[in-house]
């Protein structure tokens, strides 16, 4: 018997004495319902939040140990609370709007990057653990959802850089405007031959099927490494940094920010890499589903796979240059576009394959 | 839709003008249609300071030109005063300054190297690359007493003497660099995406470099084979075994590989010198305590040494007193960023921070 | 035309050239192989200044010294035998103040536009502090109060 | 292509297993590697013999001679130089020029202080960072 981590907060609630359900029978069931999505949205807004802070932790002191540092050591044990009193600084700073920017835009440029990020960590199904399954949203569009949220945040970019009234902003705003429009093709016709493979648009069915199956990433292995390297395009960190690319505009679309809406910026990049981590571990290596023969700790292997990813792009941010803006539009458009088509065409053979017509 | 062509001013407050550089870049799209490097934020005007400055003072204002290869600084205008106050210099300080200044030239080669790939986008390589000039660094406080404005050099020899432990740190550092240097090349120079940041940008013919008096590791990354140290050896050079790395790549692949070779060969001399160590005197008794300040010279002379950014030299005029008439300083970074506007037209954005970058200008003595 | 020759205290031959004939004396040390422009300098004298071109090769070890001496600070711009006299006159121009005809855009390169004096002169005012300060379209003004600047 | 950067991760995750080369400054000191290093001006009043060599050299006029009544037998003008820590530069000029060995500087780096007064007049300049916090 399995049940959804909405359930047992709807339990926790009933236990404590507050279900509006039994008050006004039509209408008392959904206030129950919407006030128990808001207590999981909550949830995942902490948890992600929670999160963002482990991986910039994890970030900086892998960073420190790739570069014989010490990194953060001061603050709390081991450094661990370092990432809080950083956050408490951003809030204590002062907000500084410059004078010519387009003041609306400019204020809420940072909220259209990191929110639809935090919505789409809802999407993601996080397995079970013991008998419950943490799954907070559990539509058949799943992965539209996420794909369309993953569209959002580019624009906030554009949007900051074009309003803060500076060449630089501007140039990287230009920059993530091309970057976005040439690297989301091949990451979502990559995802065609994942849909086609497993017949769903759900996240939880597909990491599912790769249960039952196999998982997609060896299956289609060419899909895997276009959506990859996609996926490090789409976090915008080094190799393909080029929005912000520190060394050449100065800090991009955002270098006119401060304060704490610079620190929604900064939330983003690396919300965005735990993000492209779940969500790629979900998609081509099975997700949230058991580990083979051990059931009940799914949300745990999703985790360790995740987190290895995440290590794979931080290993990859501290040990690459920055590649050229031209050349690296022509490798989304000559190389990763191609070969994500060359992978639909191997996914339709696999697919024919197993119906049994090849 | 009307393409304009936008102005940036790049600087001089940018990460990765290497100071104070400020470029006025006129732009269209990515592309520069043209550079104008505008310098002078950091000006000092050490040749008017030293005019006011015993000849042994003005050392304090070199040191302050090219902050990361301070020791050749010295050395030029140290090697000029002498010749023109006719001091003899005793064989160990020779020797002495020829170790210390090739030890410096590694030192500021890897400062180039770490800052290059800063300006790259890699992180890590800069870690790495002032790990191992902090070890070189510690060599020169040892000696010297300071880790930046060392003023060893003194006029008629070096101000003080090795240390005793200077021998166990001296062959430690020796002993694992040349593996360590081939650790940090392989993270570049492997790695396709550095390849492709540099082989054919900021291309500069040999006949531009030369117009533009150009000269060490970028000249000879452009396949013109001219090296002070070989040209018209000063100090002892013609007694060591060196050789004189040359590429005909023109561009900025090949002044990487160019300071790479120039690391390993100044390694191979800075063996040879410590191996050829005589006893003596360090300092021309006539010129320590008080007779520091008695230096007189008349006349004029320049002394031309290769410093780790080209040419470096100082053009002394005296007048018969205890202060220089006048002092003229010939920095080659000056020149060197004076073909910015050559070698980055035409290129992306991205490209102009590499091409600089692979210049090494310091604005210590650029500006002066 | 060469007025005088000799050798300096370093060891180097030096010619001092007549003025007007500097431009034909350069191009003619060209021809001869000093294809080198080593370094620019200027000496004040107090009632002259003397320019001082170190011309060397790339080839071999070669060095020469040529001089001009110039009492009312005009000189010929070598900008075009060399682009590195561009850099070498903007700078003689800023601290020394001679002005070299020909030259492509003779404007001060260290000290900012509209600065009074030059500083390597002999009779620099070195007591006098100037302030700089930048206009709206990125000018530079100097002046002599402190309020106006910095 | 793929090669060359994994070879370049490969180098970078090596250093995971080297030890850190940083100090944590306050509480391990960072290691003078030398009796040379170049802190702070002292004076030894006791053999100064006021001969003003020191503040003749001084590249950037921190060093002046002022009077100071203190009797060694001699210094008969009782000059003795004063240092203004605020510009000296540490480059060891004054000491290498000293004929006595009066004038050196110390090992002492560490001078952050509270205080506005640079000026350290002979009295001062005379004793240690150490003396003088003892002292006030």
């Amino acid at each position: 018997m399995e049940y959804s981590i909405l359930q047992l907060i709807n339990f926790i609630l009933t236990y404590i004495g507050i279900n509006f359900s039994v008050y006004f029978p039509p209408y008392g069931m959904l206030v129950q319902r919407v006030i128990v999505d808001l207590i999981g949205g909550l949830l995942i807004f902490i948890a992600a939040a929670l999160t963002i802070i482990v991986v910039i932790y994890i970030f900086r002191k892998w960073m420190a140990d790739l570069q014989q540092r010490i990194g953060p050591n001061r603050v709390g044990p081991y450094g661990t609370l370092q990432l809080i009193a950083d956050a408490l600084k951003m809030f204590g700073k002062e907000d500084i709007i410059p004078d010519n920017v387009d003041p609306l835009l400019f204020r809420f440029a940072p909220y259209l990057v990191f929110i639809p990020l935090i919505l789409s960590y809802l999407l993601i199904p996080y397995g079970n653990l013991y008998h419950w399954d943490i799954i907070f949203t559990n539509v058949n569009v799943t992965l539209l959802l996420v794909i369309a949220f993953s569209a959002i945040p580019p624009i906030g970019e554009i949007i900051a850089g074009f309003a803060s009234n500076n060449k630089f902003s501007m140039l990287g705003a230009l920059r993530a405007a091309a970057q976005d429009l040439s690297y989301e093709i091949p990451m979502m016709i990559s995802l065609i031959g994942v849909i086609m493979l497993t017949g769903t648009f759900n996240l939880n069915s597909i990491s599912q099927y790769q249960w039952h199956y196999i998982p997609i990433a060896i299956l289609e292995p060419i899909g895997f490494l276009v959506f990859f390297v996609a996926v490090l395009s789409k976090m915008a960190v080094v190799p393909f940094d080029l929005p912000e690319s520190e060394s050449e505009l100065v800090s991009g679309f955002n270098v006119e920010y401060s304060g704490l809406r610079f620190g929604i910026f900064y939330l983003g990049v690396f919300g965005s890499i735990f993000f492209g981590s779940l969500f790629i571990s979900t998609v081509y290596l099975s997700g949230g589903s058991d580990i083979p023969f051990i059931p009940g700790l799914g949300y745990i292997w999703l985790l360790v796979k995740a987190f290895i990813f995440t290590f794979l792009f931080l290993t990859i941010w501290v040990s690459l240059p920055r590649i050229r803006v031209d050349k690296y539009m022509n490798f989304g458009w000559k190389y990763l576009l191609p070969l994500s088509i060359i992978n639909i065409l191997w996914t339709m053979v696999i697919v024919l394959a197993m119906h049994g017509v090849l | 839709m009307e393409e304009k062509i936008i102005e940036v001013n790049f600087g001089p407050q940018h990460p990765s003008t290497h100071g104070v550089l400020r470029l006025k870049v006129k732009l269209k799209g990515e592309t520069v249609l043209s550079a104008e490097p505008i310098i002078g934020y950091l000006h000092r005007n050490a040749e008017k300071l030293s005019e006011f400055n015993y000849y042994a003072s003005n050392t304090v204002f070199m040191d302050r030109l090219d902050y990361v290869g301070n020791h050749n600084m010295e050395l030029g205008y140290v090697m000029a005063v002498e010749k023109l106050a006719d001091i003899d210099v005793p064989e160990r300080a020779v020797w002495l300054r020829m170790l210390f200044v090739e030890l410096n030239r590694i030192a500021s080669h890897l400062v180039w190297a770490g800052t290059m790939g800063l300006d790259l986008g890699m992180i890590t390589p800069f870690f790495y690359t002032f790990r191992e000039r902090e070890r070189i660094l510690q060599l020169f406080e040892m000696v010297s007493g300071a880790r930046l404005t060392y003023n060893y050099i003194s006029i008629g020899g070096v101000y003080n003497d090795l240390p005793n432990e200077f021998d166990a740190k001296f062959n430690e550092f020796v002993e694992d660099f040349s593996s360590r240097l081939k650790e940090i090349e392989s993270l570049f120079k492997e790695n396709e995406v550095f390849i492709q940041r540099m082989k054919g940008i900021g291309i500069l013919p040999p006949e531009v470099a030369k117009s533009y008096s150009i000269t060490g590791p970028v000249l000879r990354a452009s396949g013109v084979n001219y090296d002070i140290r070989k040209v018209s050896p000063y100090l002892y050079y013609d007694k060591v075994d060196f050789d004189i790395p040359v590429s005909n790549g023109m561009d900025n692949y090949a002044r990487f590989e160019v300071r790479f070779r120039e690391m390993e060969q100044s390694l191979r001399i800075v063996k040879q010198v410590y191996g050829k160590l005589p006893t003596g005197e360090y300092q021309n008794p006539l010129y320590r305590k008080s007779g520091l300040i008695n230096i007189k010279g008349k006349g004029e002379s320049y002394v031309r040494t290769e410093s780790p950014r080209g040419e470096f030299g100082v053009y002394v005029v005296g007048d018969g007193s205890k202060k220089p008439y006048r002092v003229r300083i010939r920095s080659p970074a000056f020149q060197n960023l004076s073909a910015t506007n050559e070698m980055v037209k035409g290129s992306k954005i991205a490209d102009m921070i590499a091409t600089i970058s692979t210049l090494d200008p310091v604005f210590g003595e650029v500006d002066r | 035309m060469i007025l005088e020759e000799g050798v300096l205290k370093d060891g180097t031959k030096f010619i001092l050239v007549e003025k007007n004939t500097l431009l034909e004396e350069l191009k003619n040390m060209k021809n001869q192989g000093y294809d080198y422009l080593i370094l620019m300098s200027a000496v004040d004298y107090r009632n002259y200044r003397e320019v001082v071109y170190h011309l060397g090769s790339y080839r071999d070890n070669r060095k020469l010294v040529l001089k001009v001496r110039t009492e009312d600070d005009v000189l010929k711009s070598s900008a075009s035998l060399w682009g590195s006299a561009n850099w070498f006159e903007r700078e003689l121009y800023d601290l020394m103040g001679i002005r070299f005809e020909g030259h492509p855009e003779l404007k001060r390169i260290f000290l900012p536009e509209g600065w009074h004096g030059h500083p390597l002169r002999k009779d620099y005012d070195m007591n006098k502090e100037q302030y700089v300060n930048m206009n709206d379209d990125g000018t530079d003004t100097v002046s002599f109060n402190p309020e106006d600047g910095w | 292509m793929v090669k060359g950067i994994l070879k370049g991760m490969f180098v970078v995750l090596k250093h995971s297993r080297r030890k850190p080369v940083t100090v944590q400054y306050p509480e391990e000191a960072i290691p003078w590697h030398t009796k040379r290093f170049r802190g702070r001006v002292i004076l030894n009043l006791d053999t100064c013999i006021g001969c003003s060599l020191c503040s003749q050299i001084c590249p950037n006029e921190s060093d002046h001679m002022v009077y100071y009544d203190y009797e060694n037998g001699k210094n008969r003008k009782k000059i003795y130089p004063a240092v203004n820590i605020g510009t000296c530069t540490y480059c060891g000029l004054c000491q290498a020029v000293c004929p006595t060995g009066s004038i050196r500087l110390s090992n002492d780096g560490t001078l952050a202080s509270f205080g506005k007064d640079f000026d350290y007049l002979p009295d001062r300049l005379s004793r240690t960072e150490e003396e003088l916090k003892h002292h006030d």
